[in-house]
């Protein structure tokens, strides 16, 4: 595929650099081709990319209508559906910034990030956004107009500034006729230094920042994604990430604006994964979790075959293991050995790979986390070219990606194109690349601490390369401490190696500043469910099934594990973790113990439950606790329970062999 | 439920009287149905509630009493017929058809409103495929509307009881009713299915205008949701009026003291 | 009981019509004869060829009053019972001995039948159980005839089959017939007394109507089920034994199945009296029918002509005379 | 395991209503009538095509016709081997009244006239239900045999009773029936109309009137509550049953024996064909097929395998012990799957779909 040149900063409307010019584009040289689809009515409802650019003129034109001018904001909150990415590009049509908010997130959330934006307008998905932001609206008064997508139970609602997309594109078309020329001249007026795209990052602490990205940050950044994978027109993608989410923004929008591929919307957050099947995505996204919680669904789903099925599903799996990986990296593999992986194709892998969705896999990344060895291995040696990339919103995603046929489950990879990665003296990764965000929103000293004058940028994470020239990433820099003994504690890398197992959903450890290293754990409640109705264990519910004595020994396994493992690593043998316990509840978002894409939040949670730290550094075996719950539909509840306090076994360091 | 105001009198019942052999269900029971209000007929188990229902929709003929419906008096129809008038209903007792899946037992309900010939069906290709088609754009909104899209192709025998409430209401719908009757729509769900209903009622009420009458045994709920209310004990009428009336009548509450919940 | 007005007066028009046609049918006719007396000899005749009809037909009833079970397999329980008691006579036993013998071998069958068939195919839909019965059916006529052959055998218990006269001189009526008839009528009242005063009896009452029921009379549904199948086969061997005498031994026993049909859905499957009074009606109508309107129609009627009589009832009553009425409840 | 199901979605209604929505059951299908069409005419004997291909195939259209009342109306009928037969007399009539027409038509006709007498027969199952109707339905059996052998008119007065199908011919020259015609002719013909007519009752049971005949089926009151009308729609499943069984009797007629007596319709064809139908799966087409296959098969396999194990048993006994295995067979078989066969292959495809899962 021939990729349309690129000048920043281009004034010249031939210059595809940004995204109204790449529409325009697509609609006169792939006019006829799908650029979107969604499950809606029964089936896969298609848009052309001519389709799409008449909806996003009309969409742009409603809005100009109404008033919106150049450099206004427009919030879009909602599930992934085609009109709300329209929403995107018809605001970038007119000037305008589009600022995506999290859906779930709740009306006090929203205030604080609409204020901060000064959005005018907002797009939204149906009743339940719409609600929400009536309820902000007095507080966020710098609010203008509400567009919704679905007018679902909003037929009595009648407000002067609500009314539906639809109405709007109505208006548009109108607008468009008395206004002749207006769109295209607005749409291609645009240039690559203009700001493309606003994304709040949910910040571990304190309020979330703005990320202001310009055009050329985005579409370069995509552009150089696209040329080192190889990618073409004719991928196609499930668009089923939070579209506030960098990742969304860039697979979902930016990439497919970029090579003109095809988005996929589900029919809704319950069909998602019968409508991957249904689509048999080519390129595809997904945190490390939800690999995971696939991995866990294919075993428990195992356990309940015949026992012939389980033996040759075992027999070839393993195979898998040492051949698959190999093949796929394009290694030496014996003549047999592919005959036996060809036969397990049949047999196992093909089938597997459709049943999950990911039979037409040609690229799938994941992010975000780091993500077990044995799930990364389980997926590659089916055959699924999964890479992990390293990245964050400041950079528009790409920093490092793993070059294919050097895919190691404990790297990142090496630099993206024109990404350029110096470690610094204490051990912080910086970077920089054309994606290099232009500043935090309204925060110069927030975006100076971060952005060097030079364009260096901190990321924040502690790494090192490793020999074979790819970053290594240990942990968050501010988060890595060290032992009272002084030795190096990192919690992340204790926490992912705990949260490696299927058992474990989620871990917090401790051991900065203290005499040693300690966990909480979140067992998964779907893994450990099963596990236990196959002993048939009762249990009520996950604080009861958390607290039984032989959950904790199966867990207390899992721990000496992994101490055996840091035990081997000079480094960080001294963190093995001397005391755990199970968390009486799961950490959730809605009570601030996750962040919105599920990073623990170490410190709140150990204010949060100050008792149980007290017991991990004392040598106490039971603790009663008291916790404040939100439940679901915003009631507030208090949590009460005896959390069991074990200590687990270390080993004594072994000096690796070297 | 503000102030609503409702259309004329579209469904009026007077002296409404029934009985099978010696046993008399019905006894001079009079009310009448409005255009777009929801009305509820509530009364303890065997009041003769679902009895009055079969008398709506012509499954029951009355000795006595007159029905108007629309301005003129109907005379003994068909049962048949009942769907034909824009009446349409749900059961007490889950009606489905058991072998077809959630899609075709909303599709069936629309075969009113399908009109290719049985030799165009039998071509199908052309003409029957055109009209199955545009049906089926009907059906997929129910669908969408009842929030059942995961259970589309499934067969209603494997449903859950509540999702198969749920589906009956989607076929009830795909006549496009003038009247609803729903025949304990919240019968053995819990609290959170009773929600939903609800909801749903109060949606199709709202968005398609449609008229509902519902029959309930537990005031509950319905008394929330029901713009005017009658109130049947043993086929007696004890009261007719806003759920506020009602709730104050005396007899109402002798009825009701006397049943347990 | 009580007998619905409406089933009186339509058995009345029935007799009244049997009457009435046969006597224009003379009139109209020239070569069909007409003359009272004879009109009886074969009303009367019919009646008693009626009550054989019955006689299968009560097999049917009991099984689908009890077990909702429609027993196609029934001719064919009449077919084995008598090649049984005929084998067991010809091997040598007395006929009395070989007799209990088969009421033993045909309590086994009800047995094994209720182990293999039913007990598999409880809550199956009907139609299922009705084809499992076909089965058995088949099963039964091969295997009787793989053990005891296929070729006709005589069955004599020394009544006499010649015909004598009755009412002074004015009526011929076989008298095999008149025993025959006599012994199933000790048979029904037999049956009657069963239902009505034993506790097992009342239970089965209480199956037909609902299975919970029977569960609360305190006896297993298996057992009541191997009961009505065990009491079924004595109807059948009895109506094997009466049949069989009658037209010897062989396969076409299992065919008077397809006669004792009509009988049923006319009397209702779960009417035992309906049974009875079916055969009756059945019985005297078809023999009528044969002698004075057959000859009109070229005769060799009586295939179809008791089907097309039972269809003409079943347009007045769709549950037949006696059955239960079916009310739709929404 | 053979399903490759991602990526195959449907953009519109079209597709997802297809027949076959799944591409690897479009390949199969169309495997089968590839082999259907030209390999088992080339490879399999004159014996194989005539004895066993042609009366599977007619016997499957029947059960096709009695699946439609049965399976899908939910009307239970013994009469099938009486429509069959009126189809067979009809088509004899015609072709001996009109020796010009072509035998299509003269299917199509006769075909017809069994519509009409099942719709005649039909008229009672507004009233009667279930077994009464079963019964009734075998008055119909009887009345009509009856009639055949009774009037030397259906026979063209032949003393034997026996009709002998004339000459006919189908494209061309191409004999299909009598004497000449080729068993490879009759049996190409055949196939091609009962797939054609196969391809029509799925249009037909996909479409409204279908789902009007299970809803009929599953629960009669609530159809009616829902608008739809007892009578018609019963009789249309009448209707079409017998129109299928009476093109089915025809072909038996003139296609597969060539000459015929009422007897070959007697009421045993009439349980025969039941049989294929609960055998095979009730709702389903390609019930009647399998099951008609497993009909046609057995007896052949039971009479065949004394031979096969080099045993010498009087006919009669074999005959007899024949009836014993199948009634035993036909019980065994309602025990492990009372659905039929179509259920155990609809299962076994769910399956192959979810391999390597269990469910």
């Amino acid at each position: 595929m021939s990729l349309p040149p690129n000048q920043p900063g281009g004034q010249n409307s031939e210059v595809l650099d940004t995204f109204p010019k790449l529409l325009l584009n697509h609609a006169k040289v792939r006019g006829d081709k799908i650029a979107m689809r969604e499950k809606d009515l029964g089936i896969w409802q298609s848009w052309t990319w001519s389709e799409v650019a008449d909806e996003v003129r009309a969409l742009a034109c409603g809005l100009a209508a109404l008033g919106f001018k150049s450099g206004d904001k427009l919030a879009i909150i909602g599930d992934n559906r085609p009109r709300l990415y329209w929403a995107m590009a018809a605001a970038q049509c007119l000037g305008g910034v589009p600022v995506p908010l999290y859906q779930d997130s709740v009306a006090e959330e929203m205030i604080y990030v609409l204020d901060n934006a000064d959005v005018r307008f907002a797009i939204v998905e149906d009743q339940e956004q719409v609600d929400k932001l009536l309820e902000v609206k007095e507080k966020a008064p710098k609010i203008e107009h509400i567009l919704f997508d679905d007018p679902r139970g909003l037929r009595h609602y009648d407000y002067p500034f609500l009314s539906s997309i639809d109405k709007a594109q109505e208006q548009g078309r109108q607008y468009d006729e008395a206004h002749p020329g207006f769109f295209d001249q607005s749409a291609l007026s645009g240039s690559g230094s203009d700001v493309g795209i606003m994304l709040y990052t949910s910040g571990t602490t304190g309020n979330p920042k703005g990320v202001v990205l310009t055009n050329d940050n985005v579409i370069i950044t995509a552009r150089n994604g696209i040329i080192r994978e190889g990618l073409t027109e004719n991928e196609e993608v499930l668009a089923y990430l939070p579209m506030a989410w960098v990742g969304d923004n860039l697979f979902s929008y930016a990439q497919s604006y970029v090579a003109g591929f095809t988005i996929n919307c589900p029919e809704s957050g319950a069909t998602v994964l019968t409508d991957l099947r249904e689509i048999g995505p080519t390129y595809y996204f997904a945190p490390p979790r939800v690999y995971e919680n696939m991995l866990t669904q294919v075993m428990i789903r195992m356990e309940d075959a015949s026992k012939i099925k389980q033996k040759m599903f075992h027999y070839f799996m393993d195979h898998a293991k040492s051949t698959g990986t190999r093949i796929l990296d394009g290694k030496p593999v014996s003549l047999m050995d592919r005959l036996i992986y060809k036969l397990g194709n049949f047999f196992v892998y093909g089938p597997l790979r459709d049943v999950l969705g990911l039979g037409r896999i040609k690229l799938a990344y994941t992010a975000g986390e780091a993500i077990g060895p044995e799930i990364f291995d389980f997926y590659r040696s089916l055959g699924i070219n999964i890479k992990q990339l390293y990245g964050q919103t400041e950079g528009m995603v790409f920093i490092c990606v793993q070059p294919d046929g050097e895919v190691y489950a404990d790297t990142v990879g090496t630099p993206a194109i024109d990404v350029e990665i110096k470690i610094d003296d204490n051990g912080e990764v910086l970077y920089r690349s054309p994606g290099v965000f232009h500043s935090y929103y309204k925060n110069p000293e927030s975006t100076a601490k971060t952005k060097t004058d030079d364009g260096w940028v901190f990321t924040g994470d502690a790494g090192f390369f490793a020999e074979n020239g790819h970053l290594k990433i240990i942990d968050r820099a501010k988060d890595v401490g060290k032992l009272n003994n002084g030795t190096l504690f990192a919690p992340k890398y204790i926490e992912n190696k705990l949260k490696f197992f299927s058992f474990i959903k989620e871990v917090v450890a401790f051991g900065n500043e203290r005499d040693y290293a300690s966990v909480f754990i979140n067992i998964d409640l779907e893994a450990v469910g099963n596990w236990a109705e196959r002993r048939n264990l009762a249990y009520s519910g996950y604080t009861d099934l958390a607290n039984q004595d032989t959950v904790y020994d199966m867990i207390q396994e899992c721990v000496e594990q992994v101490n055996l493992d840091l035990s081997k690593d000079p480094l960080l043998s001294n963190s093995q973790i001397k005391r755990f316990l199970v968390l009486h509840k799961e950490l959730d978002p809605d009570d601030g113990e996750l962040t919105r894409t599920r990073k623990v939040r170490r410190n709140f949670i150990a204010e949060r439950y100050g008792p149980l730290m007290g017991a991990l550094y004392s040598d106490v075996a039971v603790q009663h606790v008291e916790t404040q719950v939100k439940f679901e539909d915003g009631r507030t509840g208090v949590l009460t329970a005896d959390v069991k306090v074990r200590n687990a076994k270390t080993f004594t360091p072994v000096k690796a062999a070297s | 439920m503000n102030e609503r105001n409702f259309g004329e009198v579209i469904l009026d019942l007077k002296g409404i009287s029934l009985s099978f052999g010696a046993m008399r269900v019905l006894n001079n029971i009079s009310f009448n149905v409005r255009q777009g209000e929801i009305r509820s007929i509530i009364g303890p188990n065997g009041a003769g509630k679902s009895s009055m229902l079969n008398v709506i929709n012509g499954v029951y003929h009355p000795q006595e009493g007159e029905i108007t419906f629309r301005g003129e008096v109907r005379k003994e129809m068909k049962v048949h017929e009942a769907a034909g008038f824009g009446i349409a209903r749900t059961f007490q007792n889950i009606a489905l058809f058991k072998g077809m899946s959630t899609l075709d037992n909303i599709m069936t309900g629309r075969n009113l409103k399908m009109k290719s010939s049985m030799l165009a069906q039998a071509i199908y290709w052309g003409k029957a495929q055109k009209e199955e088609i545009e049906h089926r754009k009907k059906v997929e909104e129910i669908i969408d509307f009842l929030e059942i899209q995961a259970i589309r192709k499934t067969p209603v025998g494997r449903l859950p009881y509540g999702m198969q409430k749920r589906v009956e209401l989607g076929r009830a719908l795909a006549a496009e009713p003038e009247i609803l009757l729903l025949d304990e729509p919240m019968a053995g769900m819990n609290v959170e299915e009773k929600e939903d209903m609800s909801r749903f009622v109060l949606d199709i009420n709202d968005e398609f205008g449609t008229t509902i009458v519902l029959i309930e045994h537990d005031m509950g709920v319905v008394m929330d949701i029901s713009d005017r209310v009658v109130v049947l004990d043993y086929g007696r009428q004890l009261a007719d009026g806003t759920p506020d009336v009602v709730r104050s009548n005396q007899d109402v509450i002798d009825a009701y003291l006397g049943v347990s919940h | 009981m009580r007998v619905e007005r409406d089933v009186i007066y339509i058995i009345f028009a029935s007799l009244l019509l049997m009457v009435i046609i046969p006597w224009s049918a003379g009139m109209l006719s020239e070569d069909i004869f007409f003359e009272w007396p004879f009109f009886f000899e074969v009303a009367i005749g019919g009646l008693l060829a009626g009550v054989m009809y019955s006689l299968v037909a009560l097999g049917f009833v009991l099984i689908f009053k009890a077990s909702g079970v429609f027993n196609f397999a029934q001719g064919a329980m009449v077919l084995f019972s008598a090649l049984t008691l005929v084998g067991l006579n010809e091997m040598g036993l007395p006929m009395w001995l070989s007799i209990i013998a088969t009421l033993i071998v045909m309590l086994i069958l009800a047995i094994a039948i209720e182990r293999v068939v039913l007990r598999s195919l409880v809550n199956q839909e009907h139609i299922i159980l009705f084809m499992a019965t076909i089965g058995i059916a088949y099963f039964l006529d091969g295997f009787g005839q793989t053990i005891w052959g296929s070729e006709v055998k005589l069955l004599d218990l020394g009544f006499s089959q010649n015909p004598d006269f009755y009412f002074g001189g004015l009526i011929l009526i076989n008298d095999f017939d008149l025993i025959a008839a006599g012994i199933a009528g000790v048979l029904v009242i037999a049956l009657a007394l069963f239902f009505q005063y034993t506790r097992i009896g009342r239970a089965l009452r209480a199956v037909a109507d609902d299975h919970q029921a029977a569960l609360s009379v305190g006896i297993p549904l298996k057992h009541i089920w191997v009961i009505v199948w065990a009491v079924a086969g004595i109807v059948a061997l009895v109506a094997g034994i009466m049949w069989g005498s009658k037209l010897g031994v062989q396969f076409s026993l299992a065919l008077i199945a397809l006669k004792a049909l009509p009988v049923l859905i006319l009397g209702g499957f779960t009417s035992v009296p309906g049974a009875i009074i079916g055969g009756l009606i059945i019985g005297a109508g078809e023999k009528l029918a044969e002698v004075f309107i057959a000859p009109m129609i070229g005769g060799g009627i009586e295939d179809w002509f008791a089907y097309m009589l039972a269809l003409a009832f079943l347009v007045f009553r769709p549950q037949g005379l006696f059955g239960e009425k079916i009310i739709e409840r929404v | 395991m053979f399903y490759r199901e991602a990526g195959e979605f449907k953009a519109s209604y079209q597709k997802d209503q297809a027949i076959l929505p799944i591409r690897q059951d479009r390949w199969f299908i169309w495997a089968i009538i590839a082999i259907a069409f030209l390999v088992i005419p080339a490879v399999s004997s004159d014996y194989w095509l005539g004895t066993i291909m042609l009366p599977f195939l007619i016997l499957a259209l029947a059960a096709l016709g009695l699946n439609v009342l049965t399976g899908y109306a939910g009307q239970l009928s013994l009469g099938t081997g009486g429509f069959m037969a009126t189809g067979a007399f009809a088509a004899y009539k015609l072709a001996t009244m009109f020796p010009g027409m072509h035998i299509l038509f003269v299917l199509l006709f006769s075909g017809a006239i069994t519509a009409g007498v099942g719709i005649l027969f039909g008229i009672p199952s507004l009233r009667i239900k279930g077994f009464y109707l079963a019964v009734a339905t075998l008055a119909s059996q009887f009345f009509l045999i009856w009639m055949f052998n009774k009037f030397g008119w259906f026979t063209n007065y032949s003393a034997s009773g026996v009709i002998t199908a004339p000459q006919m011919t189908a494209i061309g020259d191409i004999m299909v029936t009598g004497a000449h015609a080729t068993v490879t002719a009759k049996y190409l013909f055949a196939l091609s109309i009962v797939t054609l007519l196969a391809l029509i009752t799925k249009n037909l049971v996909r479409s409204n009137i279908g789902r009007e005949w299970m809803a009929v089926r599953d629960m009669d009151i609530a159809a009616e509550i829902i608008g739809i009308k007892m009578l018609p729609t019963k009789l249309k499943a009448f209707a079409y049953s017998s129109f299928l069984c009476g093109i089915a009797g025809a072909l038996w007629a003139f296609v597969h024996t060539g000459s015929v007596e009422p007897l070959a319709f007697d009421v045993n064809r009439s349980f025969q064909i039941l049989f294929m139908i609960i055998i095979g799966g009730l709702g389903s087409i390609m019930g009647a097929f399998l099951g008609a296959a497993f009909i046609v098969l057995l007896p052949i396999f039971l009479s065949n395998a004394p031979h096969w194990f080099g045993l010498n048993i009087a006919v009669d006994l074999i005959s007899h012990i024949e009836a014993m295995v199948f009634g035993a067979l036909i019980i065994f078989f309602l025990i492990v799957e009372p659905h039929g066969l179509a259920r155990l292959w609809q299962i076994t495809k769910e399956k192959l779909r979810l391999w390597p899962f269990p469910y």
